[in-house]
């Protein structure tokens, strides 16, 4: 069994950096870090503000989410973090972190965990566009 | 906030469903799940097209059964569609 | 055509924060970064001192390996850099930072970048063991 | 650094094949890149067993052919198996 050595719902900008030290371990020979950022675009709409709203289980869902990570992948450590309220375009919604023993371990393992924390992670997200719509996704 | 009487059940409404009935939260007398989310339907008419995505929890535990009971004191939780990260 | 943004072989530590910033991009859904780190054991020996010699093509290789990783992959920003001289336990010999629109797309250009780079790049890594023993590593 | 006649071929040794050698450069003459190659293994017997792992360049363009002419002038890199990352 890794570690797993940070799991955070969080209001403020997410700190990569934070993620990736916290992974670091004298056994890692790969550490892969995800971040899933806010983008300028979607679907060809331009966004000029989102959201992320939260269900208060969140924080326990996650780390019930980097539980099951850990326990089907070789994980040395992991961490993972997830922002709610709004997020300034080009900033992370999402980062997550894992180191392994070998790097094929550390890219299936930190998507799994990208993957399965978009599919169980009761958040949602609210996109505001330049043309004045807006959009609860995934439930338009 | 709304006075909790023993007798009523609080629903939580979040995000798209939350918009649709236009508050966080509903006081509503007791019944089964698939009831109490009826009347939510009835009471605020663009909630019926979120409901059919939406899954509930029931004091915290996910409830698949609308014919669940829900008694005086219970809560639930409304969740639209994921869309983290 | 993406843009390649930054390709170095360095002898000084490699600043994961500063090839992820490099990537950053207002059209960028996902950042995958991948850091190669040096390992305090291999095959159960442990690892006492490390070192990369590089051949001097080696940063011209790296620009190579980095067009074709962008050529073959639906890439906005892509930067890589390689360490070389003697590296101590914990520190990274490859960063490779991807930046996409979509998650799968970086994740998979990532980890391309990293396996052509280990393929291609004409550099050694040398380890000294504990027990005494040394190795030039794939060619013992 | 020795001095570079027009009429020797520089062999640049890295990583293993430098540590068999003993040195980062010798000087040899003129010839195919199979009898140059071949002249080291007699010179530094420890390069016969990293030999056959390595790749060559001859004036910076990967050589796969051992019965190529290196002339006076030219430079041979002898590089092991690559173990970057």
């Amino acid at each position: 069994m890794g570690e797993i050595r940070l799991v955070e719902v969080v209001e403020h900008p997410i700190d990569a950096g934070l993620l990736e030290a916290a992974v670091a371990d004298p056994r890692a020979g790969a550490i892969v870090t995800f971040s899933g950022n806010v983008r300028d675009h979607d679907h060809g709409r331009q966004v000029a503000e989102l959201t992320y709203e939260g269900h208060p289980s969140a924080e326990a869902v996650l780390r019930e989410v980097a539980k099951e990570i850990d326990a089907a992948h070789e994980v040395i450590a992991l961490a993972v973090a997830h922002r709610i309220g709004p997020i300034p375009i080009g900033e992370a919604a999402l980062v997550a972190a894992v180191a392994t023993a070998h790097r094929g371990e550390a890219f299936e393992a930190c998507r799994a965990l990208v993957d399965l924390t978009k599919e169980k992670l009761p958040v949602w997200k609210h996109q505001r566009f330049t043309d004045g719509t807006e959009e609860w996704v995934n439930c338009a | 906030m709304a006075d909790v009487g023993a007798g009523t059940v609080q629903v939580h409404l979040f995000a798209a469903a939350r918009a649709a009935v236009g508050q966080p939260m509903v006081e509503t007398e007791p019944g089964t799940l698939g009831e109490i989310l009826g009347r939510l339907e009835e009471q605020f008419p663009p909630f019926r097209q979120v409901r059919p995505r939406c899954s509930c929890l029931v004091d915290e535990v996910a409830a698949h059964d609308e014919a669940m009971q829900v008694p005086g004191g219970g809560r639930i939780d409304v969740l639209p569609p994921f869309s983290g990260g």
